[in-house]
């Protein structure tokens, strides 16, 4: 079986990741994905490039967790995560989260849940190179409560 | 001996990376604060601000937590990721 | 633009649905993308084939409404609602919604809306072969309850 | 006039695609049903099922909706689709 988790700097194919989930798997009809990608603005300001930092070995620890949480609370069946990181321009691919299930309402439920709490949990931190210069970015408030919104 | 590391922000503001402490009369995340505090006013700031998280061991804690030696403490802003 | 509405036989490849919603699009940075497939079985039955049958005109219609009731409601950006026709073995895409918005919250939410409101509006029939014959799928109480928790 | 059309189970059981009506008398859904019903037992018994759904002009539509010439009406039972 291939990893549930996959922190990667080079890009990924949304087709063949979904192709993964459902291989060998007619028992799972229903699949959401969730995609994110560098928006040209922030703030009112113009993008260029976005760089992505994380803790090694905490991040992939802190996604098992969430991931496990997923699967107590909604009957599942595959899930993979895939975060980026380093280097990313305006329209690239950050993040994907992949959830099947038999039922749709589990499959939705469980992939944002995921990408709520990979949101406040996972140690990644961007930092955006803009017409403004280079600054981190701001955690933000609605951020944290949209995952409190789960417990 | 416990391994300390900074990320983001945070390993910019402090211009370090990672640095190791002895472990005795360290008993929390919090002695480890105050310890390094004490190295300089740009330490003392970035180290006690409201917003500092922290993990030991790869798991988000409390100032509270134990440390102990063969302990990872790592210090970070809140997390931007997704 | 491309139509926002596809009814058709032959099957749907996710990755050019996406690129689709994506392209020349650098404001939406999240992208929610549901997926039903066949499954082998439903109530213990082994099924074989479903046939899907719709009522041509008032499908597209129908969908027409539920997209523009979730733009109303959301802040989403682009929309792609695919249902394939016909005779469709285990393991074959049925339904494809796709949802891209600045907001992943919005993504998630219109998509699943959009799901729901299909599931008890939209003209669709399904007639299920299997190792007990053939027959035509009973609509689920619980479809109509999932959708009725949106208003 | 009115065309009549039938879908999936109601379409089999009633053995017909779709019938044309003479539009005066009929002035709701509800008429529809009424005149078909007397057909036979089985049209009876089909168009009175209490889950029967039905569309005028591609709009879902209660039993109780006016009808007037040139509209097309639709009887079907519950949607399966997605």
């Amino acid at each position: 079986m291939t990893s549930e988790i996959s922190i990667q700097h080079q890009d990924f194919a949304l087709a063949d990741e979904v192709a993964l989930l459902e291989q060998d798997n007619a028992t799972d009809g229903a699949v959401v994905t969730f995609t994110g990608r560098v928006r040209n603005n922030n703030n009112d300001t113009e993008v260029s490039t976005l760089t992505l930092e994380h803790y090694p070995g905490m991040t992939e620890k802190s996604l098992a967790k969430i991931i496990a949480t997923a699967k107590e609370r909604w009957d599942i069946g595959r899930v993979k995560v895939i975060h980026r990181i380093g280097a990313l321009k305006v329209g690239e691919q950050i993040v994907f989260v992949g959830v099947t299930s038999k039922h749709r309402k589990d499959a939705f439920a469980a992939n944002e849940f995921i990408m709520d709490y990979l949101k406040v949990q996972a140690p990644f931190w961007k930092k955006e190179q803009s017409d403004k210069g280079e600054q981190w970015l701001d955690a933000k408030h609605s951020d944290e409560a949209k995952a409190q919104q789960w417990s | 001996m416990i391994n300390v590391v900074f990320f983001a922000a945070l390993r910019e503001q402090l211009d370090c990376d990672s640095l190791t402490l002895e472990s005795h009369e360290l008993s929390t995340v919090a002695d480890i604060i105050k310890q390094l505090s004490a190295r300089s006013e740009q330490w003392q700031q970035t180290l006690n601000n409201a917003s500092l998280l922290s993990a030991v061991n790869h798991d988000m804690v409390d100032k509270s937590h134990p440390v102990k030696a063969g302990d990872e403490v790592a210090f970070f802003p809140p997390v931007t990721g997704g």
